[in-house]
């Protein structure tokens, strides 16, 4: 294939490319903004706050709670002297 | 003293080609940048010592037989790899700042021009003696504007794997280079300002928006774009992994092991395809030279959209964060924060980029998709 | 625009057929299940991914060259994936107290009778119009039963490879389904009085006698049911180098790693078995009433022989953890403790469950060795 | 081949199954009890004694270290008030 | 009833042949000697397990379509697992000894004599009847002499697949075996006055210095051996990795995840190997031979070694330190240590011995090179 | 090939394989001496001080601040009663 050709090719996949991505990112603008209407009729107190920390695992559950139990024993045997 | 003759035969200083040689430098030269500048260094680290090891004279290391081909063939070629990366990408990444403000995804179309531009550019070099790229070439060359490695890769394994590891090389240096690439053409197309301008707080996302967010990318990236799939399908499936809440175990193993040990195996097997007779050509030359185009185009035509925002929204949209719709996730995002906070001392951006940020990546995976329909089929 | 008509031509809307439309909505059910009902999400939200993504027209995913192919292939054509689970799973669990108690080994067995009693039900569908089971058909349905996910798709790969979606799917909803499916039964077979027994404790078990007893099953297996020896090898080996003690490295890579990594493979490969054309068929319709007869009986015949084993000990048995025989650990063996804890509020038979839960494992990778000998052979 | 000789087929496998499944699980349990008499003669004290958690790993040994370490040193601070 | 006598068909006590029941017994000394004993349990105990699974008659899990098939072949047949090893022990290791003191290098090439002494004797073994050891059988015999198990592993599955099993078993033990070897040796070659010299304190080494010493290895390997390559690369591609401090995700990975799970799969796959018809021979009584006097050997000419370096710097070398050069890090510079302070109760040696200790895996490397570059080229 | 003619090869073998060892490692020797003046050439100040512990993982870090964290609130609310 000529240069010329390529190019003209490079140019229709350019367009036709940038078409895609606009189109495509548009609609997913439109779906988005649907489904925020959507899950905001939908949603319950608890799922709304999102501001809270994600749910710790459990072994670091465990973890803290073994902390917790140290300290205070810990801090119980301090307060015995 | 045929067992001594046979050694001798077998030295590394018996056998070295002047490339091989030249190929071990390269490799070093990024080893250096990933410890000592810190270019990327979780992909440039293992691609450099890839690129040492398959150039090693006579050990065939990424021949048949050798290690690092078995890696390739396995991880690579099939496009295991990057899609494993790009799940791992998706289990890492909170998609709230998006949600929050869908019109974001219009500057991460836009910084995509980078890529068609970059394509145009990578045809037009035929002109120049030396250069012979085919249309897969010049796509695979484009991808490099989408500034996301996984990406580059795949596309580059399935449109012209030759190339694989100049492509891969410019796209992580550039990601890399984002912090002085960027901000001279941030300042350049923005006024004082412009730059200035504070945005409002985001408003909460709800974990039932966040499950379903990947659904709703899914089902466009069918209906529109079935040949995105593989890259948008384990981006997303990644994701909600991560948001479902109920598969801790694997989102973790998402999140660590399977894109840690993924990582190690793929840059050692990009590596692998540093080899001197497809690196040492004009062509890397001409590709390292488009990648760089094609990251300030991106980045122009992200903050150009950013000012057309502005515009249209009377000043509530920050031009900069525009830039950030070339992806390179999340040092892009870090660089609109610090332009802007030279503007305004109490202006922090950080939030507001990794809208534009993380849309560059479907931005960019949606433009793979359409390459790989139109030039792949 | 030649292009622009491959690009049309590319897209899922032009190429949606609506079986495939239907098998994403499935995979979309599934995952609703997983995320919202809490069923085995571990597995289910991957086979529902993998069910959508397989199903996507054009791309391709699951056909050859696709990533959900070769996962399929290496991992699920060979067998290695479920054993490897099961590898997993033996390191997971405690079986302290099947050593303290043995004789719970017979809840186990007789529980067993859901996977039999199947077997002859899908024979009989043949019966019915549009039904044509073969034996090994017949054999890897029933296997249901055992309600258990490895042990039903190493049996369904190594049988009826066609139908490991719609058995990998029954098996794990049904397992989900537990807490339902089960009470009732359990209510109907058993006295007030009976439920209320309580059951002494079980007594201490030795670190030697947990370090023997892999040896001691898989001696078993090896002299009288080689057929079952990668399943229970696997599952003993597993165990061994929890029990070991010198091994904790290895341990905690078969319990975490290699668990977790293989679920979402698994997962994904089972779910690229969901395709229109092998599983919008009557048979599945069939698979999915078989499967939830099958775990009704298996229930029914574990709380009888519990009934059984309350006479001949003169009522120190509590017929209720028959039904932990079915296997579903740790589900089962939770329902017992429930319905217990509602006829005495004192009574915690979760310890005594565990015995004939774990037995229910090696009951039925016992019966699926045994439709191997038979049937696979 | 007929439904009919599947079915004979079939139930000839279920007995056959059951029975194997019965049988192997009854010497199971003869095999469980002799090793659980042999290993009451061989165990040690040491064995005997399985009520105690499982061996912690070194790691989380070295964790419970440092907080202990921590918390020394805390208490010790509070105490130089 | 021709599915009971199919079942019977299929028992184990129906097919076992004699030499299956040994190699099951020789899995689990094996066994015992890893958990009772803690002889490297790491290894030998899913070694041990793998002879076992792989010698139950009927079930064929080491034949062809067998799970440990399929990871012999995977992993082993193409070197990829004793490499990622490889990649691991790198990552594990501190050099910062030897790098403060090169010269322990040469103690680690003095234990290599047990190395090219073993070859010697296991040619020389020819001359009993019934022995037929090729050059290459010999070369991958006399590696065990390295007393590095993934070097073993990896010669001996180039040069002599057959020998694998009983080699890689020779290895593991007598590492394991060193505190009981090395120790009378120890005694026997050196003075009291000897074994109580204090060295001085090792200078401390630049951050600098560690990144650069994979490099130097690695260069010097390239040049002049590079049919090491693969092995010295990936050991120092895991150094880079630990010591380069900005890929501390993949240093963890290599650490962990990835040694974790490839050892697993190792023992697996090299206890596949140990089946009758290669292990039970007379064969494998001449290996277990060679290699305690392979170990005996090269202890001796480490220590030997460790005199002469004592001479030659006026006694401010202790000579113990050489016996660590046989490499079974870190086990026999615990060795060294141990035997140092029962001279003297203040001389802690340890931190000496592991310059040699590490210089005896890169020894045994180069020597595994020169072997595949003259035998296996 | 005779066992003789084998051994004559095992020894030239052993006698090459013991010369390249100890050739290799010797300049390895010379090499590790001269990047160690190299490096000492070239080192900062904060590179020579290798003796500091190695940097703890970022995770690491979090955990020590959560024990940090609790303690202080566990004493302060000690101090409180
Ligand atoms: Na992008
Ligand atoms: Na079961
Ligand atoms: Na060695």
């Amino acid at each position: 294939m000529q240069v010329s050709e390529l190019m003209i090719e490079g140019v229709n996949l350019m367009l036709l490319g940038m078409g895609s991505v606009f189109l495509f990112l548009s609609i997913l603008v439109l779906a988005l903004s649907g489904v925020a209407r959507l899950s905001n009729r939908f949603a319950t107190d608890d799922d709304r706050d999102s501001s809270r920390p994600p749910t710790a695992t459990p072994r670091a559950a465990t973890e803290s709670e073994e902390i917790i139990a140290v300290i205070t024993a810990a801090i119980s045997r301090y307060r015995q002297r | 003293m045929g067992s001594a003759d046979a050694l001798w035969q077998s030295m590394g200083i018996a056998n070295m080609a002047w490339g091989q040689l030249f190929m071990m430098l390269v490799g070093c030269l990024l080893i250096y940048l990933a410890v000592a500048k810190k270019f990327e260094p979780l992909l440039l680290l293992p691609i450099g010592f890839g690129a040492i090891l398959s150039n090693i004279p006579v050990a065939g290391i990424a021949e048949s037989g050798g290690m690092l081909y078995y890696i390739y063939k396995v991880g690579i070629e099939t496009g295991v790899f990057p899609l494993l990366i790009f799940m791992g990408v998706g289990a890492l990444t909170d998609f709230g700042a998006l949600i929050a403000m869908p019109s974001t995804l219009f500057l991460g179309a836009a910084a995509q021009f980078g890529i068609f531009a970059t394509l145009i550019g990578a045809l037009a070099l035929n002109l120049v003696p030396g250069f012979d790229f085919s249309l897969a070439d010049a796509s695979a060359i484009a991808i490099i504007g989408g500034a996301d490695g996984p990406t580059a890769i795949f596309l580059a394994s399935r449109l012209s794997p030759d190339l694989l590891g100049a492509i891969a090389v410019a796209a992580y240096s550039y990601m890399a280079l984002v912090p002085i690439i960027q901000p001279p053409i941030m300042r350049l197309l923005t006024t004082e300002q412009e730059r200035k301008i504070v945005m409002s707080q985001l408003r909460p996302v709800s974990r039932l928006e966040k499950i379903l967010f990947p659904f709703t990318v899914l089902i466009l990236c069918i209906l529109f774009l079935p040949s995105a799939a593989p890259l948008i399908g384990m981006l997303m499936f990644g994701n909600l992994l991560k948001e479902a809440g109920v598969v801790e175990r694997l989102s973790r193993a998402a999140q660590n092991e399977i894109i840690n040990i993924v990582t190690i195996f793929l840059g050692l097997a990009v590596g692998s395809k540093l080899s001197a007779d497809t690196f040492l050509t004009l062509e890397t030359l001409g590709i390292l030279a488009l990648g760089a185009i094609a990251f300030c185009i991106g980045t122009a035509t992200g903050v150009l959209m950013g000012k057309v925002m502005c515009r249209l929204t009377k000043g509530k949209v920050n031009p900069l964060i525009g830039a950030a719709g070339v992806s390179a996730v999340p040092m892009a995002a870090r660089v609109v924060n610090k332009v802007g906070l030279e503007s305004n001392h109490h202006n922090f951006l950080l939030m507001h980029a990794m809208g534009p940020n993380v849309a560059g990546v479907i931005g960019s995976a949606v433009a793979a998709g359409v390459l790989l329909a139109v030039v792949g089929g």
